[in-house]
C-alpha cells in the first residue's frame, strides 16, 4: 500500500574476501564440514595435542627462547579460543537443559557441538556496521582492548608444574590487573558509540568493576597471607597433599572466603546476576548495542575467556589448582576440571537468578561484600599467627575444624551430585512436553 | 513528525555552594526507551529524562501500532469484525472475542444457550491463564530471569493446543461468535483439558519457588512503583493492576456476565506482602494467584458444562436495532470496554473500544519519577500492556 | 638487543602519548592517551624486571585511577572541552611553571648517582613488603595519612548538599 | 447499589438546571448534561457519598453530522458500590469544545487526548492535549465521518 525507496546501502563488510569465499564454497563446504565435522575435531585433538607434546619434549630445548616463547603463546591462544567457543556452546546448551528445552541439536550432528562455529562464520560474514557519529578509532580499538588483557591473563595462570608461560612472583597480581584493563575496553566501547544505552552500560561496568575489585582482592589476599607468596605456582604448591590440603579448607575465614571471591568475580565477569552493564532488558545491550559482526564476537570472546580465567583463578587458590583430591595424581587434567566445574557453575547461577539492580549492586558490595572480606582477611591473618606449634591447643582445634570443613565441602559436593544424579533419573518428568517426545524411550 | 522539544528544567543547583563551578555536574540526559526496546513489550515508546540511573520524567509516545480498528469497524459486518476483535490484544484474543459478542448480544437482545456460555467461560480463563503465563514468564524477562518465561511457554503450549483443537488456530482463535461458539468442542478434549489441569496446578508453586519468592526479584520489585488505591481507581486502572493495589475489584464478581455468578472464587488482591501495598510484586503475584482461580473456575464449569447447543438462532448478517450499548468484560488485562453505537443498519455506527492496557499505562508517567532506570522496565512488565490494544 | 629495541619502542610509545594528551581535544581522548602513557610505562617495568611496581601501576592507575578518571569524564557536560584552552594571561604562568619543573627534573636527573648493578635477583614482593613494614614504616603510614585525608576531601566535595531556602543558593549557576 | 432511575432522580434533584433528559431504561442508560456544567456534574457524581462513582471506564466521542453534532459518553462505575451509569454531553460539530474532566477522574486525560486525537472535540484545561495515536503533523480527525484518506503523507505516498 504505502511504496518508498528503500536507500542503496554499500556494503561495508569486514572481511570481503572470507564473505565471497563463503558464499560461493558455503553451500558445499558447510555440509561437507559438518558431516565430517568429528573426524575433524577429533583430527585437530590428536594433531594439537601431538604437538605441543613434541614441542615441549623434544624440539623446546633447541629453540631459541622467543620461538619457544611464541610457540606457547600461540597453544594458549588456541587454548581460549577453545574455551570461548566451548563456553558458548556450553552456555546454550546449559541453559537449554535448564529451560527444558534441548538446546542447539543440528549444527555438527551430535548435539550440535559446532553451533559456535557456525555461528562464528555467521558472524564473520556480517556486516560490520560503524555509528555514524560514533568515535570511529576508539570504537575500533575498543574490542581489542576488551579480549587481549582477557587473554595476557592466561600467560601468568598456571595449568600445572611446567605448564605455565611465566611463574612470576607476582603473577596473582599480574592476572588482576590484567582483569582490570578489561574493563577500559568495555567503557571505550560504550562510549565510543555515541548511543546513549552503551555509554549507560559503561557507565555501570565502570562502578560495578571498580568496586568488586576491592572484594575480589580482600579475598585472595586473605588466602595470599596463609601462604605468604603471590606467585601463583607456589600457592598451587602448597595445597598439594589432598583435598584437606586445599585453602578452601585451611581455616573457616578462608571457606568464606572462597564464597566472596567467587561473588565479586561473577560482577567482574559482567555475568548474572551482576550483568548490569548489558542487561538487556533494560539497557537493550548495554555496552555492545551498536557492535555487530567480528566486534561483537571479541567482546563475547572477552566474556567468556573472562570466566575461566576468574574461574582458573579461584582453582589455582581455593581448589588445589592442578592437584588431585587424592595426593600424587596431579595433573593440568584436574585443573581444567575444577575451572570448567566453577564456570559451569556460573551458568547455572545465570539461568537461575533475576538480575540486580544498580544501587543493589553497589550496596552490596559496599555495605555487605566489602567489610565482610576485611573482617576475613584479618581473621584469616590472625589464624595464621596462632595456627602454628607454639600454640599447640589451637593448633589441635584448627586440625579438627580443618577436618570437619573438608567433610561439609565433600557434603556439598555430594549434595550436588546427588541431585544432578536425581535430575538425570528424572528427566522424562523435567522436561516439557515439547523435548519429552525427543528424549529415548518416548 | 516534528521535532519533539525537551524541556530542560534544571532543579536547584545541589552540587554549588560558592566553591565549585557549576560544569563539574553531572547532565540530565535523555533517554529514548523505544520503540524498539526489548522491555517495552512492544512497539511503545517512552522518552526518558534521567540523571545518572534516576528517573526523573518518563513521557510515554504511542500509536506505532495504531491499525484503526473502530474506523474499520465502521465498515464491515458485525459478524466480520470479530477477527478484528482478535488483534486487539493479541494475547487474550478469546476475552476480546467474548466483550465484542456480549456487547452485541446486548444490543440485540439474543439470548445465548447454556452449554455456549459455559464453554465461554472456560476458553475466557483458560485464555486468562495463557495471558497471565505469558505476563509473569515475560515479567521475570523483564527482572534478568530468562528461565521462567520458558517454563511459562511450555505451560501455554498446552493451553495452545487445546485451543486449537477447539478452534483451529493458536492465537487468534475468532472462535466466541456473537450467539454463543463458532462450534462445539471435538469428543475428548473435557478429558484433556481436565488433564492440563491437573498438570498445571501444581506448576504454580514451581514458579513461585523459582521467581516469585526469590530474593532478589522481591528486592527488585517490592516497594517499586507503588500505586496506592486512590491513585489506581482514579487513572482507571482495571484488572491485576487495581487488584494489586488492594482493592476486590472484578467485573466477573460485580457485574456478573456469562453466568460468572454461578461459579465460586475469590478475588486475589495484593496484601503488600512484600513492601507497600500496589507494588510491582503485588501486581505481579495477584497474577499469579489469579491462574489458580482460573483453573477453580474451570474445573467448575467443566462439571456443569450441559449438552445442547452451541449457538443461538443468529442471522448470517447481523442488523441491531438503533440504539447503544457500553459493555464491558474483565480481560486478563483489566475491563476491556465496547462502547457499540449502532443506526439500524448491518455494521455499527461507531464502535469506541475501550483498552484495559491503555488506562493502566496512563499512569506511567505519575508512577515513574523517582525510579531508577531498571525500574522502569519493572514498573512496565508489572503494568503488562499489549501495545495492540493500547494503540488498537 | 631484542630489549633495547623493545625499550625503545615502549619508551617512544610512552613520549608519544605524552605528547598526544597534550595536543588532543576531546577530554575523553586525553584519557585514553594518559592510559596508553601509564601502559607503556608498566612496560619499561616490566622491562626493567621490576614485575612488582609495573603490575601495581596497572593494577592501581589503570585499573582504578584511569577508570574513575573516564568516568567522571564521560559523566560531565560536553561542553567541558573547549574550555580547555588556556586563556592568554595563564599561558605565561604555564610556561614559567612548566620551566621551573623541567629544570628542577632534569638538574635531579642529571645529578643523581645512578645505581648502574642490574636488581638483585630474589623475592622482591617479600623484600618489598618488609621494606614497607620495617624501614619505611613512617613515610608509609604518613603516606596512608595523606590518601585518607585526601579521600575525606573527595568525599566533602561530592556530598549531596542539601540546599538552604532562598535564591542565594543558586545565584550564578545559570545553565548553558 | 442504585438503578439507573435512582441515579437519575438524584441528578435532578441537585443539578435539576444541568441535565437536559435522561433515559433510565433499555441497554444503555444515561443522562444527558449540558456542557457548560460538566464539571460539576462530574465532580458531583464522584463524590457524592451515594454515588461514588469513582472509576471513569469510557470516554466515547460519537460523530452525527446527521444532527450536525458530537456527543461525549462518560461511561462510569462505582467500585465501592457497583452501579454504573453513563453521562453525556451533545456539542456543536463546527466547534466542539467542552470542559476537560480530568480534574475529577486523572483517567480522562488519555481519554480526552484520543478524542480529541481521533474526533477534534477540544477539552479546555486539559493539562496536556496532545495527538495520541496519529503522528503529531496528520492532517484531520480520521474517525469523523466526513474524514477524507490522505494521499501523501512525508513523502509515503498511498496507492488505492
Amino acid at each position: 500500500m504505502f511504496t518508498y525507496e528503500r536507500p542503496k546501502v554499500e556494503y561495508k563488510g569486514l572481511s570481503r574476501p572470507i564473505v565471497r569465499l563463503a558464499n560461493k564454497w558455503g553451500p558445499i563446504g558447510i555440509p561437507l564440514l559438518l558431516r565430517f565435522a568429528w573426524g575433524i575435531f577429533f583430527a585437530a585433538l590428536v594433531f594439537v595435542v601431538a604437538f605441543v607434546w613434541l614441542v615441549g619434549r623434544f624440539v623446546n630445548p633447541l629453540l631459541p627462547w622467543f620461538v619457544r616463547d611464541l610457540v606457547v603463546v600461540v597453544g594458549l591462544l588456541a587454548f581460549v579460543c577453545i574455551v570461548a567457543i566451548i563456553g558458548i556452546w556450553g552456555e546454550r546448551k546449559v541453559s537449554g537443559r535448564i529451560q527444558s528445552r534441548l538446546g542447539p541439536m543440528r549444527t555438527g550432528a551430535w548435539h550440535g557441538w559446532a553451533q559456535s562455529l557456525a555461528d562464528g562464520l555467521k558472524f564473520v560474514q556480517k556486516e560490520d556496521l560503524i555509528p555514524q557519529d560514533a568515535d570511529k578509532p576508539l570504537f575500533r580499538l575498543a574490542p581489542y582492548v576488551a579480549l587481549v588483557p582477557a587473554f595476557c591473563a592466561y600467560l601468568a595462570i598456571p595449568f600445572g608444574i611446567g605448564w605455565v608461560f611465566h611463574d612470576s612472583d607476582v603473577g596473582l597480581l599480574f592476572v588482576l590487573a590484567m582483569l582490570s584493563i578489561e574493563v577500559l575496553g568495555v567503557i571505550m566501547g560504550g562510549w565510543a558509540s555515541n548511543s546513549k544505552w552503551s555509554l549507560y552500560g559503561a557507565m555501570r561496568e565502570g562502578c560495578q568493576l571498580v568496586s568488586y575489585e576491592i572484594p575480589m582482592g580482600l579475598s585472595l589476599l586473605a588466602a595470599v597471607a596463609s601462604v605468604g607468596s603471590l606467585s601463583l605456582v607456589e600457592l598451587g604448591r602448597v595445597q598439594d597433599h589432598g583435598w584437606w590440603s586445599w585453602l578452601l579448607f585451611q581455616n573457616p575465614f578462608l571457606f568464606l572466603a572462597f564464597f566472596t571471591y567467587y561473588i565479586a568475580s561473577l560482577a567482574s565477569c559482567k555475568r548474572s546476576p551482576f550483568d548490569l552493564p548489558e542487561g538487556e532488558s533494560e539497557l537493550v545491550a548495554g555496552f555492545h548495542t551498536e557492535y555487530s559482526g567480528f566486534r561483537f564476537v571479541m567482546f563475547f570472546f572477552a566474556e567468556y575467556a573472562g570466566m575461566f580465567a576468574v574461574s582458573a583463578l579461584a582453582t589455582v587458590i581455593f581448589l588445589g589448582g592442578w592437584n588431585s583430591p587424592v595426593p600424587g595424581l596431579a595433573s593440568p587434567l584436574w585443573f581444567v576440571i575444577k575451572s570448567t566445574f566453577l564456570v559451569w557453575v556460573q551458568m547455572w547461577v545465570r539461568w537461575t537468578l533475576p538480575r540486580i539492580r544498580i544501587d543493589q549492586v553497589m550496596h552490596a558490595c559496599v555495605k555487605y561484600l566489602l567489610p565482610f572480606t576485611l573482617l576475613l582477611f584479618v581473621g584469616s591473618s590472625l589464624w595464621q599467627l596462632y595456627d602454628n606449634p607454639d600454640h599447640p591447643l589451637f593448633e589441635g582445634f584448627a586440625a579438627v575444624l580443618r577436618f570437619g570443613l573438608g567433610c561439609l565441602g565433600l557434603l556439598l559436593l555430594g549434595l550436588y551430585f546427588a541431585g544432578a544424579a536425581y535430575g538425570f533419573y528424572h528427566r522424562n518428568q523435567l522436561v516439557g512436553q515439547m523435548v519429552r517426545k525427543h528424549l529415548p524411550g518416548a | 513528525m516534528k521535532e519533539i522539544e525537551l524541556q530542560y528544567r534544571h532543579p536547584p543547583d545541589l552540587l554549588h555552594d560558592g566553591e565549585i563551578p557549576s560544569d563539574i555536574r553531572t547532565e540530565e540526559l535523555v533517554l529514548n526507551m523505544g520503540p524498539q526496546h526489548p522491555s517495552t513489550h512492544g512497539v511503545l515508546r517512552v522518552v526518558l529524562q534521567t540523571d545518572g540511573e534516576l528517573v526523573l520524567k518518563a513521557t510515554p509516545y504511542m500509536g506505532y501500532l495504531h491499525r484503526c480498528a473502530e474506523k474499520i469497524a465502521e465498515k464491515v459486518s458485525y459478524r466480520q469484525f470479530t477477527p478484528y476483535t482478535d488483534r486487539l490484544d493479541y494475547l487474550a484474543a478469546m476475552n476480546n472475542n467474548l466483550g465484542f459478542a456480549l456487547a452485541v448480544e446486548k444490543l440485540g437482545g439474543i439470548e445465548t444457550p447454556p452449554r455456549a456460555d459455559y464453554l465461554r467461560v472456560i476458553f475466557a480463563e483458560l485464555n486468562r491463564i495463557a495471558s497471565h503465563l505469558m505476563a509473569t514468564g515475560s515479567y521475570g524477562l523483564d527482572m534478568g530471569a530468562f528461565t521462567p518465561l520458558i517454563y511459562c511457554f511450555r505451560e501455554r503450549e498446552w493451553v495452545m493446543d487445546l485451543f486449537e483443537a477447539a478452534s483451529g488456530a493458536r492465537l487468534t482463535y475468532s472462535y466466541i461468535t456473537i450467539g454463543g461458539v463458532r462450534e462445539d468442542v471435538p469428543p475428548g478434549w473435557v478429558g484433556r483439558c481436565r488433564e492440563f489441569l491437573d498438570y498445571f496446578e501444581p506448576k504454580i508453586t514451581e514458579y513461585n519457588n523459582l521467581l516469585s519468592f526469590n530474593h532478589i526479584f522481591i528486592n527488585r520489585t517490592g516497594n517499586v512503583g507503588i500505586c496506592p488505591p486512590e491513585l489506581a481507581v482514579a487513572y482507571g486502572l482495571t484488572g491485576p493492576c487495581v487488584r494489586g493495589s488492594g482493592i476486590p475489584w472484578d467485573l466477573r464478581k460485580a457485574t456478573p456476565y456469562c453466568r460468572y455468578d454461578e461459579f465460586d472464587f475469590d478475588i486475589p488482591v495484593g496484601r503488600g506482602e512484600n513492601g507497600a501495598v500496589g507494588d510491582c510484586w503485588d501486581r505481579y503475584f495477584v497474577r499469579v494467584q489469579e491462574m489458580v482461580q482460573s483453573v477453580r473456575i474451570i474445573r467448575q464449569a467443566l462439571d456443569k458444562l450441559v449438552e445442547g447447543p452451541v449457538q443461538a438462532k443468529v442471522p448470517r448478517m447481523v442488523k441491531l436495532p438503533a440504539g447503544e450499548v457500553y459493555c464491558e468484560v474483565e480481560n486478563p488485562r483489566g475491563q476491556l470496554g465496547f462502547h457499540l453505537v449502532s443506526d439500524g443498519g448491518t455494521s455499527p455506527y461507531r464502535l469506541k473500544i475501550r483498552g484495559p492496557s491503555f488506562c493502566n499505562l496512563s499512569v506511567l508517567p505519575v508512577l515513574a519519577p523517582n525510579c531508577l532506570l531498571a525500574d522502569i522496565a519493572a514498573l512496565l512488565g508489572s503494568i503488562d500492556i499489549v501495545m495492540g490494544e493500547v494503540d488498537r | 638487543m631484542l630489549e633495547t629495541v623493545i625499550f625503545f619502542l615502549l619508551a617512544g610509545l610512552a613520549v608519544v602519548a605524552g605528547v598526544a594528551i597534550l595536543l588532543s581535544t576531546s577530554i575523553v581522548r586525553m584519557a585514553y592517551w594518559l592510559i596508553t602513557m601509564l601502559v607503556a610505562v608498566a612496560g619499561l617495568y616490566f622491562l626493567m624486571g621490576a614485575y612488582f611496581v609495573g603490575v601495581i601501576q596497572i593494577l592501581v592507575y589503570v585499573g582504578g585511577v584511569a577508570v574513575l578518571l573516564v568516568f567522571g569524564v564521560m559523566l560531565t557536560s560536553r561542553q567541558l572541552a573547549p574550555k580547555l584552552l588556556p586563556g592568554r594571561g595563564e599561558v605565561v604562568w604555564l610556561f614559567v611553571v612548566g620551566f621551573v619543573l623541567l629544570e628542577a627534573l632534569t638538574l635531579s636527573i642529571l645529578h643523581t648517582r645512578w645505581q648502574q648493578n642490574a636488581l638483585a635477583p630474589g623475592n622482591s614482593v617479600a623484600e618489598i613488603g618488609r621494606n614497607l613494614l620495617g624501614e619505611f614504616l613512617g613515610p608509609f603510614e604518613l603516606v596512608s595519612v595523606l590518601l585518607l585525608v585526601a579521600m575525606l576531601g573527595a568525599a566533602y566535595l561530592a556530598r549531596p548538599k542539601v540546599p538552604t531556602q532562598g535564591p542565594q543558593h543558586t545565584k550564578g549557576t545559570t545553565v548553558p | 447499589m442504585m438503578t439507573p432511575s435512582d441515579v437519575i432522580e438524584l441528578l435532578k434533584q441537585n443539578h435539576a438546571s444541568s441535565v437536559l433528559s435522561a433515559v433510565a431504561e433499555g441497554p444503555y442508560p444515561h443522562a444527558v448534561i449540558k456542557a457548560e456544567g460538566l464539571t460539576t456534574v462530574a465532580a458531583f457524581l464522584k463524590t457524592q457519598p451515594r454515588l461514588r462513582f469513582d472509576l471513569l471506564r469510557c470516554i466515547s466521542a460519537i460523530d452525527w453530522p446527521a444532527k450536525n453534532n458530537i456527543e461525549l459518553a462518560y461511561d462510569l462505575i462505582s467500585t465501592s458500590l457497583g452501579h454504573a451509569f453513563a453521562v453525556k454531553v451533545v456539542l456543536d460539530r463546527a466547534d466542539p469544545r467542552v470542559e476537560s474532566v480530568s480534574t475529577v477522574w486523572p483517567a480522562a486525560e488519555w481519554h480526552e487526548r484520543e478524542a480529541f486525537d481521533l474526533m477534534g472535540v477540544e477539552f479546555l484545561h486539559h493539562p496536556d492535549l496532545r495527538r495520541i495515536l496519529m503522528p503529531e503533523d496528520w492532517p484531520g480527525h480520521p474517525l469523523r465521518k466526513d474524514y477524507q484518506d490522505i494521499v501523501e503523507y512525508r513523502g509515503l505516498k498511498f496507492n488505492p
